[in-house]
């Protein structure tokens, strides 16, 4: 048990290894391949041995309720100054409110963590393994296994975090690798998009998370879950009236959780993110990222259960996501669309499931979702993968003989979906409704309504899903086969070319050279310049040579040549041991008998509203049963036997038609309205800044212009005149000195003479004048000032 | 000091000698005159050295001045072949240059006289100094016994100004490469480079 | 010489010193040399000099009336340096001589080196009088 | 002032002389006549040996060539310098027309006055034999002797005629280059004799019993060269050339002038000889003269002049042998030769003796004094073999080295200037 510090840090290492490496010593895909799948299969062994070694640890009875904090990698992360908090209740830190500030990073496994990572290690591994034979032959496989890596990383540290900030770290994290991993096709526009707004979106759900984090931190001071859950008990439950800070904080976490999760208001990145390769979608947009916001749910549920009005809330967003997607989800064509959007209905159910206080069967729900929306999403992927990128169902049909394996695993987990008696859906789609239904936190009727939501949801849900199913499998064919009635396909095609044809250049006839492709590339490389470019003729030489340039173009529709084969065995795995679990996952959480995850969790989730499961509850299972039943078979006759009712109902019901294909408008709400809305703010304050601010500046400008020409002038004439006279002075007077340089050397020794008699006369003038007095009495007697004493 | 007789006679008739040619040199037509002038009236100062017993500085004299420089100067005169200065041997600036060399002269005179006056130079000179007389003191050698000018002026000369020597030592290398750099012809200068 | 000169002003007061002490005194003095008469002829020599250096026209002939000059310098350098000599009982005297010593030397290089000059602009201005040499005029 | 010059009074045998001894007063006796009594015998002595050196050489060079020379005027032609004399004597003395008239006089009496001058400082015997021995003598002499190029230089000057006046300039740079070399040959001997009086120089060497040559036989050596060069004299006789500037500076003159300037050269010879004798060759000291005379009487003092006399008469022969032996040096040979050889010969010459005095000084081999060398026997072979071994050859190999290209006295080809150098006047 000593070494959890080791399963997230495994996947990291496996990151490293492909990221640095694998491009500069150009690693083969199996060797790239092989690391990724052996890291996350020893961080699922890691993990195995954890549970066991953790479940028998618990059972002392000294460490009851205690999560295990693994020794190494234990430091304090952020340490270091005060933080002032304050609480406006009764202060629970006793001597001041001012507490030191160190946050720990340390790895910690209890009942709800070691749960979550079990899964998460086990459908990663699944997927990683499918993930190498789905990337096979793609450009960048070594990056995309980097990323998984990084992203396995990522949840486990989310999970096995032991305070809320190692959590967000996750949190974070898992958001970086969704937009990493959702454009990997770089070049493609549609996948950069995407991820923008993934990325987005998850930052605007992160606030939330982040504000939350805060509040906890001011309230009990200190992050670690262990340390709130003590902390807690002090303070009361508030009544649905009141939005005391408990509400606060789980408003907080909510919005955190509906944008990871893509619950209501923030869901529209969740189909948008389907531009990524399937893995993807698989992994992180069905089994563990969008589960995140649950396990935040369950995680902090004694902070929720403390206060109603927040409860309330998430019960209604839950169901109300989860009727909305389920609504869409019917008119969609794309496959994983569809899959998409019955992914966010399914996480409303869970939300829903948390909302009425049943945190445990929300738990529940997302183990044996992830199991069955994994397969699902991979069946999807190795349809596509075999229909070379086809992801229309339309253009689909009558796999059922192409795809056999794929086709059998994917009934079983259609069957899970629709909550089909003993396979996993069922069990935990009712302990859900059934919650709801006889809840006490509220209002008996309001438990009611919910129920009659979700009641409706599971239909839709069995409906739209069997249409998936049909469509795919089996309808009849309606895709260029060599066995397919030849020009059946071959019409839709031309005349799909056609009108491209029309648009461009209005009738030249064109060659559309369909050529033997070895690898998907050609081909794509062919149709793109069939479809971009109008030329009459193309050369070989020029597609090729831009097949090299953009070969990272995600696969498009294509004429299909060879029949679709059933994908590599490496591939079909995956889907069967997911299809097992997707029966088996059920029975841990009976209702009836021994409820093991009941048992389990309990110690983390004191779950006390919940009652046990009554007759009641079993009778609304078996109708709820059976109206998903009747949807399926009414799908399956709608889509089967005559295809043309979807054709009819489709015009009849023109209005609830429109609303569905259009999301509901929600994304033209937000890009056409907000977007304009924010523009002509910014329009606003753009004139604002021309008028208004720049006024300022050109003033003072205009006023150093007028001093400046004033001071120039007054130096021009007033210093400078100074300057002038200066120099006029030393011309003048060097004319006068000048002359006295002649030139003639005896000139010059006679001026020295001249100086010789000076000094004499000047030294001497007493003797000179005594001696010479009497010859000449004009020399002037000076009397000698004495010399001072 | 104080030359008595037949020294006394002397010193008039050196000085007169001297001031005439110095006289007769400024006024001489042809510089080869006033050259040959010059050479007497250092030859007279010459003279005058050894009245006052100052060999070494006669010998000096005669040996560099008068052997050196004025045959350099009588040398130089032929170089420039400078002709009867018949018709203008005085610059313009003669009158001026006359008077104001009067007024100089008035005025040495009368610090000359002024000193005089003062106690400074008291006319009696004292005893004639012991080393004066001729010690016959056999083992020197016999000049020793009549003057050690010269033995002196060496000893002083490498003791005491050892510095100046040396610097004067240099002045003179400095001249003499400075005068063969001057009076060198380009066309010397082309051969031997 | 300064007794030469004494003459003058004794004679011109002859009125108030008898005749006879003048004559005493006159011959007293003539043949009693001493410093004096060596300052009075240096003097003499280099008012000789300068007159030479200021009216001459000849380049020569100036530099021969500077070694004249200089010349006088060197009598006065000689006749204290002998009279410090017997002043001083012979300790320290012959400072005068080695600096006439220094003066001769310094003189010759002066000589040799303006020598040269005058050969120098003599070659190429073939003149040698004073008043045509006016390069540095301004 | 008088005691002071003539330091050696009258001898007693002329002050006992019976005319001088009652009527004269002594002090004039000594400091008067005596001295003018020297001087008039020394004059007479000089001139008749100058005359007679003219035959000397006249006869020495016939008989180098092998021939008789002068024999016609007197028994062997004995009475040809008075015959010269008198013909000199009876020439049209003529002055040049534009000749400068003064200094055409003065030129030749001074060079004679210069020769003659020197005469007064040189010991030509022991005790009284020398006029006056004063303290700078040798100083005395060489400025003398510079004072004797001014006569040539002016006589060729006042000649007014470029032949003259160039060999006066020629024969004038000649003898300022040797004169130098000359007097700093001496300096050599000087640090032996460690006095400028000549007559002090042969007292010491005869105390020392030995003749400065052996000290400083390169000094000797160099002091011979530049004497004959300083007299215009056999090899370097450039100036009167006959082929080249016929007679160089006294080519103007004739009659008595001309005799004036012919006695002055031999006289100056003379001195040269005279001095190299005091200085090198131990003056009037024989080593056995001592033993022969008590030293101080009037013998002794007789036999001093004699050798003396001898001596400078055997130099003298060694003058008129060089200069019917060796080729004339052509002017610029002559000039190197000075400048290249004699002059650095002589200051290494020095430098090398006064490393040798200190050092011999170090080695206790040598003490000096109060100003006076007692040299151990040791010392003397010291002193000696250092001399030839070490100062001669050193000082020839290293001229040698230095001046490579004139080893061979300029004789090396002057590279004709490429034709495409232009020189630019």
């Amino acid at each position: 048990m000593d070494l959890i510090w080791l399963i997230p840090i495994l996947p990291l290492l496996g990151f490293l290894i492909n990221g640095l490496l694998a491009r500069r010593f150009n690693f083969s895909e199996k060797l790239v391949g092989g690391v990724a799948v052996a890291t996350v299969f020893l961080a699922f062994v890691l993990s195995v041995t954890a549970f066991v070694n953790y479940s028998a640890w618990s059972k002392q009875p000294e460490n009851q309720a205690k999560p295990y904090i693994s020794k190494t990698l234990n430091y304090t992360w952020i340490s270091g100054g005060k933080a002032f908090i304050s609480s406006n209740t009764t202060p629970i830190t006793p001597e001041n409110s001012l507490v030191d500030l160190n946050i720990q990073w340390a790895y910690q496994i209890d009942h709800l963590s070691v749960l979550y990572a079990l899964f998460v290690t086990f459908v990663g591994l699944l997927i990683h393994i499918f993930a190498i034979g789905y990337m096979h032959g793609q450009t960048g496989f070594g990056r995309f296994f980097a990323y998984l890596n990084l992203f396995m990383f990522m949840m486990l540290t989310l999970v096995l975090g032991s305070n809320l900030l190692m959590t967000f770290v996750g949190w974070e994290g898992v958001g970086l690798c969704s937009y990493l991993l959702i454009g990997f096709y770089m070049t493609h526009k549609e996948a950069a998009e995407a991820s923008k707004k993934a990325f987005i979106i998850n930052r605007i759900g992160d606030l939330g998370f982040i504000l939350a984090i805060i509040g906890v931190f001011s309230t009990f001071g200190t992050l670690e879950y262990q340390e709130i859950a003590r902390l807690v008990q002090n303070y009361p439950v508030e009544a649905l009236g009141t939005f005391g800070i408990m509400s606060f904080i789980a408003l907080g976490l909510f919005i955190g959780a509906t944008g990871k999760s893509a619950q209501f208001p923030l869901y529209i990145w969740l189909p948008d993110a389907m531009a990524g390769p399937t893995p993807v979608s698989a992994l992180i947009h069905a089994a563990t990222m969008v589960t995140a916001g649950v396990y935040l749910l369950a995680r902090m549920n004694f902070v929720f259960q403390r206060s109603l009005v927040m409860m309330l809330i998430i019960a209604i967003i839950g169901s109300l996501t989860a009727f909305v997607a389920a609504t869409i989800a019917i008119t969609q064509k794309d496959i994983k669309k569809i899959l998409a959007y019955s992914t966010i209905s399914q996480l409303g159910f869970m939300f829903l499931g948390c909302g009425v206080g049943a945190f445990v069967a929300g738990v529940f729900h997302v183990i044996t979702h992830a199991f069955f929306k994994a397969q699902l999403f991979l069946g999807a992927g190795s349809v596509i993968h075999a229909m070379n990128n086809e992801q229309d169902i339309t253009r689909m049909g009558g796999l059922k003989k192409y795809l056999p394996i794929t086709h059998k695993t994917m009934v079983v987990s259609w069957l899970a979906i629709c909550g089909i008696a003993p396979l996993a859906g069922f069990w935990s789609k009712d302990e859900i409704l059934a919650k709801t239904f006889s809840t006490t936190l509220f209002h008996p009727a309001i438990g009611k309504m919910l129920w009659f939501l979700g009641f409706l949801t599971a239909g839709i849900t069995a409906f739209y899903m069997t249409r998936l199913m049909a469509l795919t499998f089996w309808s009849e064919q309606k895709f260029l086969g060599q066995t397919a009635s030849d020009g059946g396909e071959e019409e839709s095609n031309q005349e799909a070319n056609k009108n491209i044809d029309q648009k461009n250049d209005g009738g030249s006839f064109k060659i559309r050279a369909v050529t033997p492709s070895t690898t998907n590339t050609e081909a794509i490389s062919n149709t793109t310049e069939a479809t971009t470019n109008d030329i009459g003729s193309f050369n070989i030489e020029e597609s090729k040579d831009k097949a090299e340039r953009i070969n990272l173009n995600p696969p498009i529709v294509s004429a299909l040549v060879a029949d679709p084969k059933e994908s590599p065995s490496i591939m079909t795995l995956p889907l069967i041991v997911l299809a097992f679990f997707a029966a088996v996952a059920g029975f841990i959480g009976l209702p009836v008998g021994y409820n093991w995850i009941e048992t389990w969790l309990s110690p983390v989730i004191n779950s006390f509203t919940l009652h046990a499961f009554g007759t009641v509850d079993i009778i609304l299972a078996l109708v709820t049963m059976a109206w998903s039943g009747t949807m399926a078979y009414a799908a399956y006759h709608i889509y089967v036997k005559n295809p043309h009712i979807a054709e009819d109902l489709a015009i009849k019901l023109k209005p609830f038609y429109q609303l569905s294909t259009n999301k509901w408008y929600w994304d033209d709400l937000l890009d056409v309205k907000l977007a304009s809305l924010i523009n002509k703010f910014n329009d606003l304050l753009g004139e604002a800044d021309k008028h208004g601010v720049d006024a300022i500046p050109n003033g003072s400008a205009l006023i150093t212009r007028g001093v400046s020409i004033l001071s120039g002038s007054m130096d021009r004439y007033g210093l400078d005149l100074l300057v002038n006279l200066t120099g006029w002075f030393t011309r003048a007077g060097s004319v006068l000195v000048r002359t006295f340089q002649t030139g003639f050397l005896n000139n010059y020794a006679l001026v020295m003479v001249v100086g010789l008699v000076l000094i004499i006369i000047g030294l001497e003038y007493q003797a000179i004048q005594e001696l010479y007095s009497q010859y000449f009495p004009a020399i002037p007697k000076i009397i000698a000032t004495p010399a001072p004493k | 000091m104080k030359l008595v007789g037949l020294e006394a006679v002397l010193f008039y008739l050196l000085a007169v000698v001297a001031i005439l040619f110095a006289i007769f040199m400024i006024t001489a037509r042809s510089a080869v005159h006033s050259a040959l002038l010059l050479i007497s009236t250092l030859v007279a100062t010459a003279g005058l050295y050894l009245l006052v017993h100052a060999e070494f500085v006669a010998g000096v004299q005669i040996l560099i001045y008068v052997g050196g420089v004025l045959v350099l100067f009588i040398f130089v005169i032929m170089l420039v072949n400078a002709k009867e200065e018949d018709n203008k041997m005085f610059t313009r600036q003669l009158l001026i240059g006359g008077a104001l060399t009067f007024f100089l002269g008035l005025g040495i005179i009368a610090i000359l006289l002024q000193t005089q006056k003062g106690n400074f130079f008291t006319l009696a000179s004292p005893a004639p100094p012991k080393i004066e007389q001729a010690q016959n003191n056999p083992n020197l050698s016999p000049s020793h016994n009549i003057s050690q000018n010269t033995i002196k002026i060496g000893q002083e000369l490498y003791t005491k100004t050892v510095l100046p020597f040396e610097i004067a030592s240099l002045v003179l290398l400095v001249a003499i490469i400075g005068a063969v750099r001057l009076a060198r012809e380009r066309k010397q200068e082309k051969i031997y480079d | 010489m300064i007794n030469l000169f004494n003459i003058i002003p004794i004679l011109l007061q002859a009125q108030t010193v008898s005749p006879s002490g003048v004559k005493e005194r006159l011959l007293e003095g003539i043949f009693n040399v001493n410093i004096n008469n060596f300052l009075v002829l240096s003097g003499l020599l280099f008012v000789i000099g300068v007159a030479g250096v200021l009216t001459r026209r000849n380049v020569i002939v100036i530099f021969m009336s500077i070694e004249l000059i200089l010349n006088a310098v060197n009598i006065n350098l000689v006749a204290f340096s002998r009279y410090w000599f017997l002043q001083s009982e012979g300790k320290n005297a012959y400072m005068g001589e080695i600096f006439t010593i220094f003066v001769i030397v310094v003189a010759a290089a002066e000589a040799v080196v303006g020598l040269g000059i005058v050969i120098a602009f003599y070659r190429n201005k073939e003149t040698v009088a004073v008043d045509e040499i006016d390069l540095m005029k301004w | 002032m008088l005691e002071y010059l003539f330091f050696f009074t009258a001898p007693t045998w002329f002050s006992s002389l019976p005319i001088l001894k009652d009527y004269i007063d002594p002090m004039v006796l000594d400091y008067l006549v005596w001295p003018l009594v020297q001087i008039g015998l020394l004059l007479f002595v000089v001139l008749t040996l100058v005359a007679y050196l003219t035959l000397a050489e006249r006869k020495i060079s016939a008989w180098i060539q092998v021939r008789i020379g002068p024999n016609r005027v007197g028994p062997e032609g004995l009475l040809q310098p008075l015959a010269d004399g008198i013909k000199l004597l009876l020439k049209e003395d003529l002055i040049p027309l534009k000749a400068d008239r003064e200094v055409f006089i003065i030129a030749p009496i001074i060079a004679m006055v210069a020769a003659l001058v020197a005469l007064a400082v040189i010991p030509w015997g022991a005790a009284w034999a020398t006029i006056s021995n004063i303290d700078i003598g040798l100083l005395f002499i060489l400025a003398v002797s510079s004072l004797g190029v001014l006569g040539i230089i002016l006589g060729g000057w006042a000649s007014n005629s470029k032949y003259s006046l160039l060999g006066a300039l020629r024969s004038a740079a000649q003898m300022v280059s040797y004169e130098v070399a000359m007097g700093l040959a001496l300096i050599g001997a000087l640090m032996f004799t460690k006095t400028l009086a000549l007559q002090d120089m042969v007292i010491t060497q005869e105390r020392l019993h030995i003749w400065n040559i052996l000290f400083q036989p390169l000094g000797f050596l160099i002091y011979l060269i530049s004497g004959i060069a300083e007299t215009n004299r056999a090899p370097f006789d450039l100036p009167e050339a006959e082929s080249e500037l016929v007679a160089g500076y006294h080519t103007e003159y004739s009659g008595f002038r001309f005799s004036l300037f012919f006695i002055a050269e031999y006289a100056n010879m003379l001195i040269v000889s005279a001095i190299a004798v005091t200085v090198f060759l131990g003056g009037w000291y024989l080593p056995g003269l001592s033993y022969l005379f008590t030293p101080g009487s009037t013998f002794f003092v007789l036999a001093s002049i004699g050798v003396f006399g001898l001596k400078t008469l055997a130099l003298l022969y060694l003058f008129f042998w060089i200069r019917w032996s060796l080729p004339r040096y052509r002017y610029d040979q002559l000039m190197e030769l000075s400048w290249k050889w004699m002059i650095p010969a002589a200051l290494a010459n020095i430098m090398l003796t006064a490393t040798f005095l200190v050092l011999g000084q170090e080695l206790a081999l040598i003490v000096s004094q109060n100003n006076m060398l007692e040299i151990s026997t040791l010392g003397y072979v010291f002193l000696i073999s250092t001399a030839f071994i070490v100062t001669v050859p050193l000082t020839w190999i290293m001229l040698g080295q230095i001046n490579k290209n004139s080893r061979d006295f300029n004789l090396r080809e002057v590279q004709p200037l490429p034709m495409n150098r232009t020189i630019n006047k």
